[in-house]
């Protein structure tokens, strides 16, 4: 199969991920949307690992991942910081800072 | 279906290789600084968890400055160096020397601003306890008790081994996981603010997800570079590129997200509205850190993709990076002209500042190199020495970054004020400051690469940028003082060390700049 | 219209002087500069700790270096014309691949006459304002301020090379803000010092634009290598650099279009008037220009923009000082004026840099001494500026009275006071350009004498109109001296350099000399130009002398009763000339407010209002910056594509 | 079509709609599980593309790691305005949607132009070299990006001390032992015990329905304060009671 679909797919899936994080407001759903751009990034480099004949894509894909977990962790921990002081997830909210 | 089973099979077959496992050639005494920081880390790590409370403050200072000037050493040992180690992956070479040694000597200022516990009354710039609600009970019995969140040292050794690593890396990957290594200690950082913690979380945040948003499109960049080259390796990506007929569309697309994201970390217009947010919020001290290396590391990988991997399609990107230098340049100076917060006005003015170095970076040649090589470091001094008195200026209520509080400073504090004088005039770029310098060769340099119009909008846009600047000298100077005007705190020494220094060293680039340029002279070439 | 024949130009440059190391009294050279930065730094940084005798060492350190300068001179004369450009290298400031700046200054005759004007000049006011600003609260930082001119102004002038010029450059520029601004507690001063530097930074952009043009055309922005590749360079590249550094010059040198600052920087205390304002710094145009020559000599269309810019500058000048009340800002515009006659001299091309640089000095020293005249009238009569609350001073204040006079004389250019030779050698050199310059510049002449009349007439004849509680004195010794030297100078001076000194064979290794070959010749040219200077001066005198000065009006004396009969003549007088010039002035003065001020203000306006609008879209909303991230990264991809189909 | 093509066809075609789903859920938790979905058939299409490691790892890091941190935050956030999906931000969702056209139309464009032709080498040989994937993988992760892999520690450390710094209570006074909580409960002079439940009699909701003390007089302690205060109270009918009584009564 060409790969183009594999990586025409994961632009799709790298853009619908972009307008997510647009869009919602909560902000749990917009970090769930920027691992969607991750691995959507994920998805391109495994199919094009397969083209280009070498395992570089995979590996990055892998180390990714593990970077993708650290993020996570760190993400949440501040969102649930900011979510015990202000009582609420939405990412509009926190809006002293402006001008 | 034929090839996933193939592997699968291919996974479930013979585990035992008959190819023989070659170690990997690394020269540690190459990676050494950024080995010295990372390991000191982890020292930091386990001091926190095994150390007596009372105990961690001193052993961590010791710490994190001896291995700073650790590591420092070894750059310097290594200087001259022009190689890569671990199967090509880190670059050991001019540029990146040069960046680690000013990442390490800003840092070193950096932590003895974050070291500082005299200015403020309750402590130091982080909050006692971050888990602790702002305005809780909990938050006012840990203040009571002094309880001081050590742990910062560790996120910032880290972050500074990500900084080491960042302008050094020599392929896509390394330069992701580089990036992340660098960014999430400060994501951290910037929350953990002692007095308006509100602000200092919404900093966090918004650092935070804008800073993972812009990491999703590098990395989707480099899975397109990828595609198209087969490797992630800079040289090799060079290579690819002229060898293969390059009229593919992908390249130019892959580029572009790349640059998506080192120009969301330099702060370039349209990428730059964190900058002021996070400035604004952060600890103050934090910032002066962040806003001086972070913009040093990033220039650095902004410079070695730009010119290892894509030197050779110039005439592509050169025209982009024309109008987004020109965008943030003049974006950065009009905006500040209104801020009456100084910590926000810095941001922006940081905006402009990244514009002019990005000048430098479209002339595409060793002098542009070397020259945007001594503006970062003379910009990175300057502006942690301002963030420095921006930490002593203070009223009741913590640090006045009302500007208004800052009018008669001058009459009260005639030293301080001068001080910060001369860090804004070096920002503004005028002589016998660094930030002449600075300008002058990074402008010299665009005008001989033929980007003549380009000098002339950035000396327009200087002009308007020298007037906020001299605005608040004059505001400091020629105003008198009123019962709103702030005090400046007298420091410890760890202030005040780094105040020293980062003035002594602006006002010597900016009269006996000349050891300093024949440095970056000698170490304008990457190594490919 | 005007001649701009290139053959006429090569004729008269200098030759390339060779730089001799410096030795003996010429190792000093770097002391000259040191001397009142030390003494800046002390002042500024000491603290209270020096207010007591701080004063004091600021006017030593500037003594010290007028001593080091008068030894120079008597050095430079013991040499051969040849060995008189010194260098002095103290170490590499900037070097990067084929590009070295150092840290060096050249002594030779053009810079060794600013270094002699500026230091003995400012000795002189050094001494005048220990009176002058005996009773301010601030004196220590007034005296840094000053101090730390002078070191600026030193090195702009002793630098050798552009970089390194325009360090004193903003050097100067900051020390004219500090000062200008210096009665802060006036908002007309911070202000004008706002003004200073807004406008000052334009030229400023076309220095630094013009610095790097020469860098990247010579590969260098020494002096000697860029004026010895001059003849290479295409005339193009010459035109511009040449029409940038007169934007530099214009700013610097208040001429137009940049000259609005120069009348507002009066709100500073009157040395700083007379020592920035009048003598020193706003003749560092003259100096860049002159300096350059090699660069005009060969851009005769930059030249000629400088003659332009120079005429237009007396004329704006002149009807300036003819129109206003207030004695300072009369001076400043009689300043603009008189450097506007520099300005045009310069772009001459050889006829002119000498009585340029000639012209300068005569007019540093004697407008020194008329705005210390100023000041001292000032001072007693309880800092009032405005000439028509004058009057009749002459008895009260003797000593201010004849330096003044002698000042005023040395302006209007009456034999044989100094102002005469300097300027009617300009006017001389006009006319060989075109008689239309030349004419023009012999009726700004008359307009001088009018003006310069109208304020003696004004400040110290007539009847007093003083205000009620100021008792006019003499002021004390310490500002009086100062005077009497300048106005010494103000007489003999221009026949010293002129007959004694032979300012041409003096200058012309550096800047190049060539008979001017007039069409008439230079008894003529006297006869005509104190004709016109004794007209206006008569006129000057009949309106404001004889006449009674409006506000007060006392009734029945004979003096009104004269002017009654004379009221035909004054009715001539009113709709031939007073009219019409008052009426060009008030057209001029309007277009200074609104349209040049208009400019200044408008431009910040638009800059400020857009910053407002701007930082609108910083609308703290994390979700937005994310949108302009995503609108970035599709204008980054859209222009790399476009790019590429282009 | 191919076997290949069936499964990039379907689970390509899940994860699109369960990308969709997250951005247009109205529930966060719904979006948690709509990603876990899109997540899945990616590993499916990893597997798919001679990536069997990279597949089981998605699953097992991805899904089920990372996912499920994700929805326990949300448990932990519970439900909020901001999951709304009404736009509050001028021009934001339209210029979100051009944008996002215009992103995914230039790389679309990009991937169209520069892999329309391109043919796929395949990772047989690859793998092959090392003797299969997981072994190639390997070799690459322990040599050429070792670094990397030395790096991604620090990552995982700072994660763990971020997390630590930003969600962990220290204690800033000794935990209070059983008995000096039983003390404490007592001198406090607050009624002890527990109150009495409300409403025994209730037919409905019981929250505003009074206990009866035995003498059939009511218990104010049994109902909620702001009830009492706003006078919400559902009056004690007797006659009710009776009612009861007799119902009970044989």
């Amino acid at each position: 199969m060409n790969p183009s679909n594999y990586v025409i797919l994961s632009a799709v899936l790298f853009t619908i991920g972009a307008v997510g994080v647009l869009v919602r407001r909560n902000a749990i759903i917009v970090f769930m949307c920027v691992e969607l751009m991750l691995n959507a990034a994920n998805l391109a480099f495994v199919a094009f690992a397969r083209m280009n004949g070498n395992l570089d894509g995979q590996v990055v894909a892998f180390f990714v991942m593990v970077v993708a977990a650290s993020e996570v962790v760190v993400g949440l921990a501040i969102i649930v910081t900011i979510f015990r002081t202000r009582r609420s997830a939405s990412i509009d909210e926190p809006n002293l800072l402006k001008y | 279906m034929t090839a996933a089973s193939m592997s699968v099979q291919a996974l479930v077959g013979r585990f035992a290789t008959d190819t023989p496992f070659e170690l990997p050639v690394i020269d540690y005494r190459l990676l050494m600084p950024i080995l010295i920081i990372l390991g000191a880390g982890v020292v930091s790590v386990v001091i926190e968890a095994f150390a007596p409370r009372r105990a961690r403050r001193p052993l961590q200072l010791i710490l994190v400055l001896g291995s700073l000037v650790a590591a420092f050493i070894a750059v310097v040992g290594l200087a001259g160096t022009q190689t890569t180690t671990a199967a090509g992956s880190i670059a050991v070479d001019g540029p990146a020397l040069v960046m680690q040694g000013a990442i390490l000597v800003i840092a070193l200022l950096g932590g003895l601003l974050m070291a500082e516990r005299m200015v403020d009354p309750s402590g130091d710039a982080f909050a006692p306890r971050a888990s602790a609600l702002p305005g809780s009970d909990d938050e006012r019995q840990f203040a009571a008790r002094g309880y001081l969140q050590t742990e910062v040292w560790p996120l910032f050794l880290f972050a500074v081994g990500g900084m080491l690593l960042f302008p050094a890396s020599n392929d896509l990957l390394i330069m992701f996981v580089a990036l992340e290594v660098m960014s999430l200690p400060l994501y951290l950082l910037a929350g953990l603010a002692r007095r308006r913690r509100l602000l200092s979380q919404e900093a966090a945040m918004k650092y935070f997800l804008l800073g993972a948003f812009s990491s999703a499109f590098f990395l989707y960049g480099a899975a397109l570079i990828y595609g198209y080259a087969g490797s992630v390796d800079l040289p090799v990506i060079a290579a690819q590129l002229s060898g293969k007929p390059s009229e593919s569309a992908i390249v130019l697309i892959g580029l572009g997200m790349l640059l998506v994201g080192l120009l969301f970390k330099i702060g370039a217009v349209p990428f730059h509205q964190w900058t002021p947010d996070v400035y604004q919020g952060a600890p103050t001290a934090v910032t002066g850190f962040m806003a001086a290396t972070v913009k040093i590391a990033a220039f650095g990988a902004l410079f070695r993709v730009l010119y290892v991997a894509f030197g050779g399609m110039r005439w592509d990107w050169a025209p982009m990076m024309w109008i987004v230098a020109i965008l943030t340049m003049l974006i950065g100076s009009i905006i500040a002209i209104t801020q009456t917060d100084i910590k926000r006005m810095l941001a922006y003015s940081s905006i402009a500042q990244a514009g002019f170095i990005l000048v430098g970076l479209i002339a595409a040649s060793p002098a542009g190199l070397a020259g945007a090589m001594f503006y970062l470091i003379a910009y990175g001094f300057t502006t942690i020495g301002a963030f420095a008195v921006i930490t002593m200026v203070r009223d009741g209520n913590g640090e006045a970054t009302h500007l208004s509080k800052w009018a008669g400073l001058g009459k009260k504090s005639p030293l301080v004020a001068t001080l910060f004088s001369v860090f804004m005039l070096s920002l503004a770029g005028i002589p016998l400051t660094s930030g002449f310098i600075g300008k002058f060769s990074v402008f010299t340099a665009a005008i001989e690469a033929g980007a003549g119009w380009l000098v002339i909008v950035a000396v327009v846009a200087s002009l308007i940028a020298a007037f906020f600047y001299v605005r608040v000298i004059v505001l400091m100077f020629f105003s008198e003082p009123n019962d709103q005007t702030a005090t400046v705190a007298i420091p410890s020494v760890f202030t005040t060390i780094a105040l020293a220094a980062a003035a002594t060293i602006t006002i010597v680039l900016g009269i006996v700049p000349q050891p300093l340029i024949e440095l970056l002279a000698n170490a304008d070439v990457f190594v490919r | 219209m005007i001649n701009a024949g290139a053959v006429v130009w090569a004729e008269g440059a200098p030759v390339l002087q060779e730089v001799m190391p410096a030795t003996g009294v010429f190792s000093l050279i770097w002391l000259l500069i040191a001397l009142p930065l030390f003494g800046a730094a002390v002042l500024l940084l000491g603290g209270r700790h020096t207010n007591k005798w701080g004063p004091y060492l600021g006017v030593l350190t500037v003594f010290g270096s007028a001593v080091i300068a008068v030894l120079m001179l008597l050095g430079l004369m013991a040499r051969g014309a040849e060995e008189r450009s010194i260098g002095q290298s103290l170490f590499t400031w900037v070097f990067a691949g084929r590009f070295e700046v150092n840290m060096a200054f050249q002594l030779d005759q053009l810079s060794l006459v600013f270094v002699l004007l500026i230091t003995i000049v400012g000795t002189l006011i050094h001494i005048y304002s220990l009176g002058y600003m005996s009773h301010d609260p601030d004196k220590r930082k007034f005296f840094g301020y000053l101090n730390l001119f002078v070191g600026a102004m030193l090195l702009l002038v002793l630098a050798n090379n552009y970089l390194l010029l325009y360090v004193g450059w903003e050097g100067v520029g900051l020390a004219s803000y500090l000062l200008i601004g210096f009665w802060q507690i006036k908002p007309t001063a911070a202000a004008a010092a706002k003004k200073a530097f807004i406008i000052n930074r334009v030229g400023d952009v076309g220095l630094s634009i013009a610095i790097m043009v020469i860098f990247v055309t010579f590969g260098s922005v020494t002096f000697s290598d860029v004026f010895g590749q001059a003849g290479s360079a295409n005339e193009g590249t010459l035109t511009a650099i040449g029409l940038l550094l007169l934007l530099a010059a214009a700013g610097k040198s208040a001429q137009f279009p940049l000259q609005a600052w120069l009348l507002d920087a009066m709100e500073g205390p009157t040395p700083v008037s007379a020592l920035i304002h009048a003598a020193t710094m706003v003749t560092a145009g003259v100096y860049l220009i002159a300096r350059s020559n090699a660069i005009y000599d060969r851009a005769v269309w930059a030249a000629t923009a400088v003659v332009v810019v120079g005429l237009i500058t007396i004329f704006m000048g002149a009807i300036i000082g003819s129109a206003k009340d207030d004695i300072k800002k009369s001076l400043a515009g009689s300043t603009m004026s008189q450097i506007g006659y520099m300005i045009m001299a310069v772009g001459l091309g050889p006829i002119g840099y000498v009585f340029a640089i000639f012209h300068l000095l005569t007019h540093g020293v004697f407008k020194a001494g008329l705005f210390l005249g100023a000041g001292s009238v000032m001072h007693g009569m309880k800092d009032q500026v405005n000439m028509r609350r004058y009057g009749a001073l002459r008895a009260a204040m003797v000593v201010t009275f004849v330096t003044f006079m002698a000042g005023y004389l040395a302006i209007i250019g009456i034999p044989p006071f100094s102002g005469f030779w300097s300027k009617d050698e300009i006017i001389h050199a006009a006319f060989e350009r075109s008689p239309i310059i030349g004419g023009l510049a012999i009726l700004a002449a008359g307009i001088t004498g009018f003006y310069m009349t109208r304020m003696v007439a004004m400040t110290f004849f007539g009847k007093a109109r003083w205000e009620d509680d100021v008792h006019p004195h003499e002021s004390p010794a310490v500002m009086t001296i100062p005077l009497i030297i300048l106005a010494i100078g103000s007489t003999f001076l221009g026949m010293a350099l002129l007959f004694w000194g032979n300012i041409e064979t003096w200058l012309e290794p550096v800047v190049g000399f060539a008979t001017a070959k007039s069409p008439i010749s230079t008894t003529t040219t006297i006869a005509l130009s104190l004709a016109f200077v004794i007209v206006g001066a008569v006129i000057g005198w009949i309106s404001y002398a004889r006449r009674e000065v409006p506000i007060v009006a006392p009734r029945g004396s004979w003096l009104t009763r004269a002017a009654r009969q004379d009221l035909y003549g004054d009715a001539v007088n009113e709709s031939l000339v007073v009219r019409p010039s008052f009426l060009l002035s008030r057209v001029l003065i309007w277009f200074d407010s609104r349209v040049v001020d208009g400019i200044v203000n408008g431009s910040a306006a638009i800059v400020g209002g857009s910053s407002g609008r701007l930082r609108r879209y910083q609308s703290g909303f994390a979700r937005s910056y994310a949108l302009s991230m995503v609108g970035g990264a599709v204008f980054v991809l859209l222009a790399l594509v476009l790019v590429r189909l282009s | 079509m191919n076997g290949e093509a069936w499964v990039f066809w379907i689970s390509g075609g899940f994860a699109v709609i369960g990308a969709l789903g997250l951005v247009l859920s109205r529930k966060a938790v719904h979006s948690a599980l709509w990603v876990a979905f899109t997540m899945i058939n990616l590993a499916i299409l990893y597997v798919a593309n001679a990536a069997p490691f990279l597949g089981m790892v998605q699953v097992i890091v991805y899904t089920g790691a990372v996912m499920m941190l994700f929805l326990f935050v949300l448990m932990v956030v519970g439900v909020d305005s901001s999951d709304s999906l009404i736009e509050t931000l001028k021009g934001q969702r339209l210029l979100a949607i051009v944008f996002g056209l215009g992103l995914a139309g230039l790389l679309v464009f990009g991937i169209g132009n520069g892999l329309m032709n391109a043919g796929s080498v395949g990772l047989d040989e690859a793998n092959a070299a090392d003797g299969g994937n997981v072994q190639g993988i390997a070799r690459l992760i322990f040599t050429d990006y070792l670094i990397a892999f030395e790096a991604t520690s620090a990552l995982l450390i700072t994660a763990a001390l971020g997390a630590m710094v930003l969600a962990h209570r220290e204690r800033w006074t000794a935990r209070a032992s059983q008995e000096e909580l039983s003390k404490q409960r007592f001198l406090s002079g607050v009624h002890p015990g527990n109150l009495p439940t409300p409403g025994v009699y209730a037919r409905h909701n019981a929250v505003d329905t009074p206990a009866l003390l035995p003498d059939g007089s009511i218990s104010l302690e049994s109902i909620p304060r702001p009830l009492e205060a706003r006078g919400d109270i559902r009056a004690i009918d007797h006659h009710e009671v009776n009612e009861v009584k007799e119902i009970d009564a044989p």
